[in-house]
């Protein structure tokens, strides 16, 4: 072989039965077990390329085969000499049905791939945003009655810290900023500019304390699945998408 | 710009009994197609403008080929009965400028191989799309999953009540499919 | 779609020396506009296109044109030499249907909860309503100042002189009051 053809080029060990069997146009259905065996324990000689979840597939396909081959060695049972049955007893049969299985999928993912191409390369835009202060839906759906009772709640919610409070000596620290302003502020930025940086959503932060509730709230739509991150080198800014 | 809504109005006058004619009724999708940004489904739409929904598909299936024909620089895309305006995949290169070079990456060999599987066998369990490929596919399967192609789509019962996949309408749009039915026939596979 | 293509390739053809005939370049330009939503200006497109300037705006003028003259859902406009993609106005109730369920989540907790501290506790500082809710309430205030649901109305003699927020006349109107004495009696205003 000129170039090596690695083990680990291939997704297992039906990928590289196919390669085999197509090198040395062999016929699906009549595999020279004997050849393919011996070609197909020549790559695995550089199982040690791959990691041991893979390679322990490749290892019992080696089984498999070295097993067909030694069936096929045998003579065969002279009570079953009709032909139909003849096709049941090869010992070839269900590794060529996995293997016919397996290419079916392989083509097909061979037509996905350009399908996939097409569509990758479509961008789509953001929502637009209506700003209109007249028709203004800001109160829509909210009653005195809700006024009044988040009023309430704040009321009791004051009450409640007041008693716990009481007995802490130690001011607390006011919290300044919080993870969920800082959710909305950078759902709005990324809305608003399409090309974010990190650095941008941080200048003008006041404190370190402001940096870090900055990059929660980041970490946190991520897992919301609202935007991605991704940086072009270590170290390098992180550069925000919105999803 | 008068003479524009001159013709605007004639063609609305012409138009009689129907309250819009079919010219206005695509410039509105058109319309909420782009203010949306996201995908619109028929009912969104035949809610809005108080159409019958085999009406708006009707149109909107036109409106595809309209955009084609007239060399647009956006495209309607179709998925799941949903609709959304996209640019043309062979204006990336200028795109690309304008926007961040973020280049999407495209799917490994094995996650093709696994996802054809759950595709054409769905529901399916991760020991069959492994007896299939021959290989372990937790990973691929993982991956798939994050990436939102592929999803939970209930469990089998069998021992162990194994986890069934299934591919999703996100799957339908990565590939550009209106549906499950436009799958490449297997039949027409040579093998 | 095979068709449209050779279309494409003829048109293209037949434009010997350019690079691009001009309808491709138009379609270029509606993906541009469409994938940035923000307006581009000449500088811009013809750094993408590398096309000359004073040719980039006569396309982009005559697209503003194409635009209205075939009753496009989307026009082009030009402010400052910058040239962007919006909706048109006549299309602006469908838009809002379409639109306002998002807002229709109408005032987020945050809001609420600050509006309703301003009308009980009216003339408050931005420093109280703080306080009180435990996190900077900022943003929400300038939003409920923006919709004119509250507003600055004196300043409190105390360092600083920090500016006193209350509800407005809108506010009242919306809600059907008559005056603040006959907003819900609430528990317990000391807070």
């Amino acid at each position: 072989m000129d170039y090596q053809v690695r083990i680990s080029n291939f997704e297992g060990p039906f990928d590289l039965l196919f390669h085999l069997i197509e090198k040395s146009e062999m016929n699906i259905y009549d595999i020279p077990i004997a050849e393919i065996t011996n070609q197909y324990l020549e790559y695995i000689y550089d199982i040690g390329n791959l990691d041991l979840d893979n390679a322990s597939e490749f290892i019992v396909m080696a089984a498999t085969l070295l097993e067909i081959k030694s069936k096929m060695l045998l003579p065969k049972d002279p009570s079953s000499k009709d032909e139909a049955s003849s096709d049941l007893d090869d010992p070839r049969a269900e590794l060529v049905q996995k293997l016919i299985e397996y290419k079916k999928y392989k083509d097909i993912s061979m037509i996905l791939k350009p399908m996939e191409e097409k569509r990758i390369n479509v961008v789509y835009k953001n929502a637009e945003i209506i700003d209109d202060v007249k028709e203004d839906k800001l109160l829509l759906n909210i009653t005195l009655e809700d006024i009044k009772e988040a009023f309430n709640e704040i009321a009791k919610r004051r009450a409640e810290e007041k008693s716990i409070n009481e007995g802490l000596e130690q001011e607390l620290m006011q919290e300044e900023f919080t993870v969920d302003d800082k959710i909305d502020d950078i759902r709005e930025f990324v809305r608003c500019n399409k090309n974010t940086v990190f650095s941008e959503l941080i200048t003008g932060s006041k404190n370190k304390f402001e940096i870090i509730i900055t990059f929660l709230a980041m970490l946190e739509l991520i897992r919301l699945r609202e935007i991605t991150v991704y940086q072009n080198s270590i170290y390098g800014d992180i550069i925000i998408n919105q999803c | 710009m008068d003479n524009d809504l001159q013709t605007y109005k004639q063609i609305s006058m012409a138009d009689d009994g129907k309250e819009f004619d079919i010219k206005k009724i695509k410039s509105i999708i058109e319309g909420l197609l782009f203010a949306s940004g996201e995908p619109l489904s028929i009912e969104d739409i035949s809610d809005i403008l108080q159409i019958e929904k085999f009406e708006v598909k009707k149109i909107l299936d036109e409106m595809i080929v309209d955009f084609d024909r007239e060399l647009r620089g956006i495209q309607i895309i179709c998925f799941n009965d949903k609709y959304q305006m996209g640019t043309r995949p062979e204006h990336i290169e200028y795109i690309r400028k304008l926007l961040n070079p973020q280049s999407k990456q495209s799917l490994s060999r094995a996650a093709l191989e696994t996802i054809a599987i759950i595709a054409y066998k769905q529901p399916v369990t991760r020991q069959s799309i492994d007896s299939i490929r021959g290989v372990k596919s937790d990973r691929v399967i993982r991956n798939l999953i994050e990436k939102r192609l592929v999803t939970d789509v209930g469990r089998l019962d069998a021992p162990g009540k194994p986890i069934l996949l299934g591919t999703t309408e996100e799957f339908l749009k990565y590939f550009g499919l209106k549906d499950l039915s436009e799958l490449p026939k297997v039949e027409d596979l040579e093998i």
